[in-house]
């Protein structure tokens, strides 16, 4: 027992030392000068267009579909399963204290301190479902992305704005950090790899797209996918790329990267759901 | 140290461009069975391997440095025991054992990544 | 039983007002789905299943808007325009496609302007073929598909 | 019956812009699942467009038209006309939908 709670002291004691060093400010101050000097010519809300903001011929076909963009079709459905009450009669808006009209994808992440962790959109939605006796969707595709695909769509608009408060969030923020820039994988790459250092250059075709605002236009209809799929599915999809093995959907590791990524964008727009490539 | 980066950078150049469409190539770690050449190889000493390969991956997993073939490479492994065909065994017990390594130097050396700008 | 008597009623309505819908199509337009047309493995052969002819005069009336290299492959967004006096179809035809024959639009009063998106297998020539008082116009260009990295 | 088709359409100057976008998985035939059995051929193979009762437009399609068809065209007309899309794939389902004009 005395043991237990000298570790406890412990582990406390060095998470607040490790929170000290942690400036989350500072960092995203860093990384959005970054971008806004390596392409000038690009105002700083574009950047939420992803690679669309840099590559012409891409940007062309994107606007193609967004002529009628296939993501409507999520959103119809999302707002019909937001609209359909749960067996017990009460309704998702009743987990939000939010209308949401106003747009809920403002508020999430956020670090609920009480249980230490990140909670995401998509883990507050399905959250509600459980608290209501239903069961969960699945986190990366089909009715749960749907769901946050109407969410999402009422948030156009609505400035990022993920707050990080306390030593624990610090720390959660540190990890997503840490995540993003340590190389992974058979193909020792970073997210920072391509995505900072390479942003704009290609990858056979593909020309990388920048890292500010990736996290702006979630969930999207990829037309890889031919269907929908949250962010989540899409850090799966990268992790893959570079023949790391992918982590859980909604786990801690994507969460803390989620955390960290969405506060990197802090002052841009949300613009999701997206069409993608 | 040197032997590794060695070793790492060969497979990147390997693997590099192979990015997901081309899986069959990426599968295969040919850096890894081109190194391993001529193993004396029966059940004894690929139980060695294959023991020494589960706990460099299990390790790599546990500070989340798992890559995406090496389970697959210790399956077919045992699988290609199963069948008594040894040599191969090894050799891809092999493979997992130094991807499983790879891995968790990969995760030493990223301990305290941050942004270079 | 009541049930199921009241479910057979309904699908019978279903059933009556799929017919109803269906005869109120022009009777044309179901028997002109040309499935050899749609099915053959070459443009030639696709176009001579479909017009009769496989001989176009080239047309700078026609206009294609698409990409010169594609995102995706299974996405393709292109648009075709023509001011071809009297023109009465517009069809779509990837050279390299397994069937090369992708879509036919009849303008019965409509405007010499359509847009859809196109699968395309491999790297082709796209050609867009205008039929006007029976003669074939038709223009192309080439639409590169690439492997891609990792995309988007 | 079945899936509807979402319709846009708005008039400029006497010319009506119709934008449609239906739900629809459109395989070839060629494509095969995950334990390599073939997917059978699903797709629209004919669009039927009426304004005001009148069809001033019909598309036939193969099977490389992508999923989710996206498809637009303009007509003479005004605003107010009535128009509607009906969409028949190779399996005999019909698919419609209906929008005034803006």
């Amino acid at each position: 027992m005395k043991y237990l709670i000298l570790t406890w002291a412990l582990l406390l004691t060095s998470a607040v030392a490790f929170a000290a060093d942690v400036n989350p400010e500072q960092d995203r101050q860093a990384y959005q000068k970054h971008f806004t000097e390596a392409f000038k010519e690009v105002p700083l809300k574009e950047f939420t267009n992803g690679v669309y903001a840099i590559d012409p011929e891409g940007r062309a076909q994107w606007e193609a579909i967004e002529e009628f963009p296939p993501y409507e079709i999520a959103i119809e459905k999302g707002e019909t399963e937001w609209n359909t009450p749960f067996a017990n009669g009460k309704t998702y808006q009743s987990c939000f204290k939010w209308p949401v009209a106003e747009g809920l994808r403002q508020h999430y992440p956020y670090f609920d301190a009480e249980r230490k962790m990140v909670v995401t959109l998509e883990r507050a939605l399905n959250e509600c479902r459980e608290a209501n006796g239903e069961e969960a969707f699945g986190w990366k595709k089909g009715k749960l992305v749907d769901l946050s695909a109407y969410v999402s769509f009422q948030s156009r608009g609505k400035l990022i704005k993920v707050q990080i408060e306390g030593a624990d969030a610090k720390a959660a923020y540190a990890e997503g950090k840490q995540f993003y820039y340590a190389k992974r994988g058979q193909l020792n790459m970073s997210c920072a790899d391509c995505h900072i250092y390479n942003a704009g250059n290609n990858v056979r075709a593909d020309v990388l797209s920048p890292g500010l605002g990736h996290p702006s236009h979630f969930p999207v209809y990829r037309s890889k996918w031919d269907a929908m799929g949250s962010l989540h599915r899409r850090f799966g999809g990268c992790n893959n790329n570079i023949r790391a093995k992918p982590f859980k959907a909604q786990g801690k590791e994507y969460s803390n990267l989620e955390f960290f990524l969405t506060y990197m964008s802090n002052g841009l727009p949300y613009n999701g759901p997206g069409a993608r490539k | 140290m040197k032997r590794f980066s060695l070793l790492l950078l060969s497979a990147m150049v390997l693997t590099l461009g192979a990015c997901e469409t081309k899986k069959k190539e990426a599968d295969k770690p040919m850096v890894t069975k081109a190194k391993v050449g001529s193993v004396d190889c029966n059940k004894e000493t690929f139980d060695k391997y294959i023991g020494e390969a589960e706990a460099a991956l299990a390790k790599a997993r546990s500070v989340g440095h798992e890559w995406v073939n090496t389970a697959k490479e210790i399956d077919t492994a045992k699988e290609l025991a199963g069948q008594g065909r040894f040599d191969e065994a090894c050799k891809d017990a092999h493979a997992g054992l130094l991807q499983g390594v790879m891995a968790y130097r990969q995760y030493e050396d990223n301990k305290n990544a941050g942004p270079r700008f | 039983m009541n049930l199921s008597r009241r479910m057979f009623a309904k699908g019978m309505l279903a059933t009556t007002a799929m017919f109803a819908f269906a005869s109120s199509l022009p009777k044309a337009l179901l028997a002109a789905y040309n499935k050899e047309a749609f099915e053959s493995n070459k443009m030639a052969d696709a176009m001579k299943a479909y017009y009769g002819t496989a001989e176009t005069t080239e047309s700078d009336q026609i206009k294609i808007t698409a990409p010169n290299i594609a995102e995706n492959g299974a996405v393709v967004p292109i648009s075709i325009s023509s001011e071809i006096d009297g023109a009465e179809s517009i069809s779509i035809f990837v050279e390299n496609n397994p069937t090369p024959l992708i879509g036919s639009f009849i303008l019965l009063g409509a405007k010499q302007n359509i847009s859809t998106r196109i699968k395309m297998a491999k790297t082709s020539n796209l050609y867009a073929v205008v039929k006007a008082k029976g003669k074939l116009y038709a223009t192309h260009q080439e639409i590169k598909v690439t492997i891609g990295g990792c995309g988007g | 019956m079945a899936d509807k088709i979402r319709i846009r359409a708005r008039q400029d100057q006497g010319v009506v812009e119709v934008k449609a976008l239906m739900e629809h998985p459109m395989e070839t035939g060629q494509r095969k699942d995950k334990k390599g059995n073939k997917i059978p051929a699903h797709f629209i193979q004919t669009v039927t467009a009426k304004a005001n009762g009148k069809v001033v437009f019909e598309a036939y399609w193969g099977g490389a038209i992508s999923k989710n068809p996206y498809l637009a065209f303009e007509y003479n007309g005004k605003s107010g006309d009535q128009v509607e899309l009906v969409a028949v794939d190779n399996q005999g389902q019909t698919f419609n939908g209906s929008t005034k004009v803006r």
